[in-house]
């Protein structure tokens, strides 16, 4: 012990409440943002560079704290302790955010090096714009990893937008212009809801800080309408930042404009940026909610999220439009924990899930877009149908891109496979069957979505793609080392998984326990032959992906075919401006409305 | 019914009216015009607590009227505000003068701007 | 005290109507001009809610800056100007949409009615720890001392804000100096008033910087009236905007926040916390952050209202 | 001496109110753009002199004073630049040449 002694106890001075070790995440991207505008595009590539892999390290040692620590870090910030002042918190669930956008943030730099360089000697629009922006994403997701301050999370929220809304118009097409102009009216929607939810907070208690809110709102014996009122505004408003249907219009567009290495940091990180802070809400602020009837309705807007993303990522003809759909899908997953949450494994289980889905659904995406980019660069276009070849021709990025899949689709020993069963299990515990089916319904289907771009990129039929331009190595081996470290999730020692629950109430079955034994090989091919079959089957049948005429087998296929342009039909309603908003508003209704008849049944 | 309550409806009216803005006006500027007065109306709320909170203070002759966090709340959120206004209207008017640059040159303006934007 | 109730009263419904009409204006041209008035009478709201700063940020930022961005996009833009051409055709949805609006707003006034009047507030707890920040000002040292990453985080968002303005140009572009401002330096009398109104505007935003320490004031408002003038120097054509290359205005624009993280970094050994300032250098450090982040935020403000780099040829059209 | 001072007061803001009411009407009654700046800038900014001058008595500290006459003159030189602006905007192009006299005959443009 004694050994180990020597590091514990310095860590524990960092991270004793007056440690300043939280600071230096947040440090890092801000004189990263103010120097790099002073360094200028040519020499920012690398400077970033170097920057992300200190940040990383950072994230680390944080980590590393708060493990050996066993609680959460706190830091008063100015020495002026909350309410007055604002603390930056460190537990489990912020160390997570941090590492992994530090390493999927590190990885698209690296990816970057190649595309944003300029090539003279002068500084060129998209290599200052480009990381400038990325530090200013990452400097927005610290902020939203450890602030513990309902106002100091607003501007995060803020400083994300901006960063990320030019990166979808970098390239400056008219499409891509238009995507940002709705994704940054959509967006704004949603914080200026958040803000008047915590408006609403400060109205009644008087505070802003995440922890004395919580205390006093718990103290209260029922949730005051006011409370009320802001949970339902600021989960919808977060809910639209967050793109879960029927609020995604800006999403497909958005991330399928970007240049790839921008959708990759949009889909992975940004949008999960929203979605981490309304874990904070419903599981830190007021816990009261997951007990209320109106958290399934969570749930049901997730398993619509999966089933519509899903079928849609099928009918696209373009490579970048099918992932985009696919985060879509995959976002639904999110929101499946709120249900589960208050069955018997209690809520940190369920945040374990969900965090691990936030982990994996991160890196498996990264890679997923950053192939997505390569392919389109080296054959120049990314319509699937024409995508035959691409196996010879970028071997990597295909390799890279089927890892990926694998972990989205949630094949052992993937992250996905440990959501999954996760889920699963809570599902069956608390009774609730239903989750589960979805469960296997989104797996077969992205399996479906997945096996018709690798069937067409593998198969050799169609012109050899004589002019295909060789991309960087580095950039393909980027790509797989991400979709690897997805896969390979699910091999982590069982105790990383207790780092969530640090900070938290455990749960009743200790989380390493559950999951040590979940992954063995014998389940392995159970698990991977019904979805290998049922999916040829659904590619068999149906017209997916553009095909005109339906598949060879009759009926079977013309049903295919009308639940196909139905689901078109539905997403293009929900996704035009007017009925966006209507839902938008709908929801706010129904939530307060829930929340309201659920506090007052639960306390009578 | 104190003249702050009065502002607080008057605050919450003005959310409404946003919202009904922000959703229903055709064109990017006028949701923008719109989302400006939402702002503005969540600001008099959080003016209006501030109003509410500081009265004892300033009955006690101590402190200035009024609760003086959430007023340099609303100040960060009038310059964030202002800070999103114009990425707004820098996308909008560059937007417009590709679609312009697009319809002078002959070919026909992209296809998203005519009908509605459902497609890619 | 009926006929400070009956002000409220007409200053409310004032505004309230005149947001209706905002709404309802034929032009986007009128909307923004309806807008502009707007801010002004909301800012008489806000001095009669004691809030004397928001007031003044109100008019600057709210009602002027932002103003004069929608004026000149209002001016500049084809009425349907529009990135979806479909608006909310038919009168049922927009009666539906209407009347769920009214429904929020009517339960945002319920919860406004029912939260406790004398709110709970921090009102007392900043009045006493005011004296440890060296600053007369409560609102200046809640801003400054007790939540400062606030405005450490408010002043870097506006980096980002304008980068993503900058890249929105074409490549051939970069290196051009930004373009947006409307060019009006034939007119005679906006050159007199360029002439005339920029000494007595940046002594008014000095004062306000300087007076914000102890009575309302402060650097974004004078950083805003600066911006201002600045720009009123530009549109009649006395000065040029920098290149988006030029390393002097990039040195200006990070001055200020620079400062600021730089004293915040140093006052983890001097005061034993980030952000923290001794106590006895409390003001000093508070006044050098504040002059230095009103030139950095005016050029910053000035900067995004310029818009996005052109050719040099200054009036060129921006070629994709 | 408060006294006259108060009655001083009220009679120079009332004036002034009632100039603001000339400039507003004239704003609303008059034809065209050119003659309704003409009330605007003439009536309204009689009327703020008026209300300036009524409550300079009421301003304790002389610094209040030169503020408040600062006031005045940044509404009479914004007032007038604005004006020419407009005018210059809307002004027909035949006055240019000065060459045929006659009102604006551009009635029907605002």
């Amino acid at each position: 012990m004694e050994a180990s002694a020597i590091p514990t106890a310095w860590l524990a001075g960092l991270s004793a409440p007056g440690g300043v070790l939280l600071v230096v995440p947040l440090i890092l991207p801000v004189v990263g943002l103010l120097l790099g505008l002073l360094l200028g595009g040519r020499r920012l590539g690398p400077f970033v560079f170097v920057l992300l892999s200190a940040g990383l390290a950072a994230a680390v040692v944080v980590a590393a704290a708060v493990v050996t620590g066993g609680e959460p870090m706190l830091y008063q910030l100015g020495g002026w302790s909350p309410p007055l002042g604002v603390a930056l918190k460190a537990d489990g669930l912020s160390v997570v955010l941090l590492l992994t956008s530090a390493v999927v943030t590190l990885g698209v730099a690296v990816y970057a090096q190649r595309d944003f360089r300029p090539p003279g000697a002068r500084e060129t629009r998209g290599s200052l714009a480009f990381w400038m922006l990325l530090l200013g994403v990452w400097a927005g997701l610290n902020t939203v990893a450890l602030g513990q301050d309902l106002f100091t999370l607003f501007v995060a929220l803020e400083l994300l937008t901006f960063s990320a809304v030019p990166l979808v118009s970098l390239d400056g097409r008219a499409e891509t212009l238009a995507a940002a102009l709705r994704y940054l009216l959509f967006a704004l929607l949603g914080s200026v809801l958040y803000l008047l939810g915590a408006v609403l907070l400060y109205g009644a208690y008087g505070t802003l800080d995440i922890g004395l809110l919580a205390v006093q709102i718990a103290a209260a014996h029922a949730l005051p309408p006011s409370v009320l009122a802001a949970a339902a505004l600021m989960t919808v408003g977060l809910m639209a930042k967050t793109a879960l249907v029927p609020l995604h219009l800006w999403l497909p567009p958005a991330h399928a404009g970007a240049p790839p290495a921008a959708s990759a940091i949009l889909s992975a990180l940004v949008v999960k940026g929203s979605f981490f802070l309304l874990l904070r809400i419903w599981f830190d602020l007021i816990p009261g909610l997951l007990d209320l009837p109106a958290a399934q309705a969570l749930g049901v807007l997730g398993a619509a999220a999966i089933l519509l993303g899903n079928l849609m990522a099928l009918q696209q003809a373009r490579l970048k439009l099918l992932v985009a759909y696919s985060t879509v899908a995959q976002i639904g997953y999110l929101f499946l924990i709120f249900p589960l949450a208050g069955t018997t494994s209690g809520p940190t289980w369920a945040l374990s899930a969900g965090t691990l889905q936030v982990v994996s659904h991160a890196l498996a995406k990264g890679s997923l877009f950053l192939a997505a980019g390569l392919i389109a660069k080296a054959l120049g276009h990314d319509r699937i149908r024409d995508l035959a070849g691409v196996g010879r021709v970028l071997p990597i990025t295909l390799l890279a891109s089927g890892v990926a899949g694998l972990s989205l689709v949630g094949i052992q020993p993937s992250g996905g496979y440990l959501v999954k069963a996760a889920l699963q299990g809570a599902a069956e515990a608390g009774g609730t069957w239903w989750w589960g089916l979805v469960l296997d319904a989104g797996g077969l289907l992205t399996a479906a979505y997945l096996l018709w771009f690798i069937g067409h990129a593998l198969s050799g039929h169609g012109p050899h793609p004589a002019t295909a331009k060789a991309p960087g190595r580095a950039q393909e081996l980027v790509a797989l080392a991400l979709a690897l470290g997805s896969l390979l999730l699910g091999l982590l020692p069982a105790q990383v998984f207790e780092l969530i629950s640090v900070g938290r109430v455990p749960p009743p079955e200790p989380i390493a326990t559950a999951w040590a034994g979940a992954f063995h090989w014998g389940s392995l091919a159970a698990g991977l032959l019904p979805l290998l079959v049922v999916a040829v089957l659904v590619l068999a049948f149906g017209p997916w992906g553009g095909r005109r005429r339906p598949g060879p087998l009759g009926w079977p296929a013309v049903g295919a075919a009308g639940l196909g342009s139905a689901v078109g039909w539905l997403d293009a309603r929900l996704r035009c401006w007017p009925v966006a908003g209507f839902s938008l508003l709908a929801l706010v209704l129904t939530l307060g409305v829930g929340f309201a008849f659920g506090a007052r049944a639960c306390v009578t | 019914m104190s003249g702050e309550t009065l502002f607080g409806l008057c605050g919450a009216a003005l959310v409404g009216v946003g919202l009904f803005g922000v959703i229903c006006q055709p064109g990017a500027l006028r949701k923008l015009i719109a989302f400006n007065l939402l702002g503005s109306g969540v600001f008099l709320l959080f003016g209006v607590i501030a109003k509410r909170g500081g009265g004892a203070l300033a009955a006690a002759g101590q402190g200035a009227d009024g609760d003086p966090v959430p007023q340099a709340l609303v100040i960060t959120g009038l310059v964030v505000a202002f800070a999103a206004t114009a990425i707004a209207i820098a996308l909008l008017r560059r937007l417009a003068g590709l679609n312009d640059q697009g319809r002078s040159e002959g070919e026909p303006p992209p296809a998203s701007r005519s009908r509605s934007d459902g497609g890619p | 005290m009926t006929s400070a109730l009956a002000v409220d009263a007409v200053l409310a419904l004032l505004i309230f109507g005149l947001a209706l009409w905002i709404n309802a204006a034929r032009t986007a041209y009128g909307a923004a001009l309806g807008f502009m008035a707007y801010g002004l009478l909301l800012a008489l709201v806000w001095v009669r809610l004691a809030a004397v700063d928001v007031a003044l940020t109100e008019v600057a930022l709210g009602a002027g800056l932002t103003g004069f961005l929608l004026l000149g996009a209002a001016a500049r833009l084809a009425p349907d100007a529009s990135f979806d051409a479909v608006g909310v055709s038919g009168k049922g949805s927009r009666f539906l949409i209407a009347l769920l609006c009214a429904v929020v707003a009517v339960g945002l006034a319920a919860v406004v009615l029912v939260l406790p009047d004398p709110a709970p507030t921090l009102a007392p707890l900043v009045h006493a720890n005011l004296a440890r920040t060296g600053v007369g000002n409560p609102v200046t040292g809640v801003l400054m001392a007790h939540r400062a990453v606030d405005t450490l985080l408010e002043t870097l968002v506006l980096i980002p804000a304008l980068i993503g303005i900058w890249s929105l140009s074409s490549d051939p572009d970069w290196g051009g100096r930004p373009g947006s401002l409307p060019d009006l330096s034939s007119n005679g009398p906006l050159t007199l008033l360029a002439q005339v109104l920029p000494p007595f505007g940046i002594l008014v935003a000095i004062h306000l910087v300087w007076v914000g320490a102890e009575d309302p004031g402060g650097k974004f408002q004078g950083a805003a009236v600066l911006a201002a003038m600045w720009v009123l120097v530009l549109v009649a054509g006395l000065g040029r905007a920098p290149r988006v290359t030029s390393q002097a205005s990039r040195l200006l624009l990070v001055l200020g926040p620079l400062v600021f993280v730089g004293i915040g970094i140093a006052g983890v050994w001097l005061a034993g916390a980030f952000l923290a300032y001794p106590e006895e250098w409390a003001k000093p450090l508070i006044l050098a952050i504040e002059a230095a982040l009103t030139l950095s935020v005016a050029l910053v403000l000035g900067l995004l209202l310029a818009g996005p780099p052109v050719a040099d040829g200054g009036g060129v059209e921006p070629r994709p | 001496m408060s006294l006259t001072l108060d009655l001083f007061t009220v009679a120079a803001v009332s004036l002034g109110a009632v100039f603001f009411l000339a400039g507003t009407l004239g704003l609303l009654r008059f034809p065209d753009t050119l003659s309704r700046l003409h009330a605007l800038t003439k009536a309204d900014n009689l009327g703020l002199g008026l209300v300036v001058l009524g409550l300079l008595p009421q301003v304790a500290s002389p610094l209040g004073w030169i503020g408040l006459i600062a006031v005045w003159l940044l509404a009479l030189l914004s007032g007038a630049t604005a004006g020419q602006l407009l005018a210059g905007a809307v002004r027909p192009p035949e006055w240019a040449r000065l060459t045929a006299p006659g009102p604006g005959k551009d009635t029907a443009d605002d």
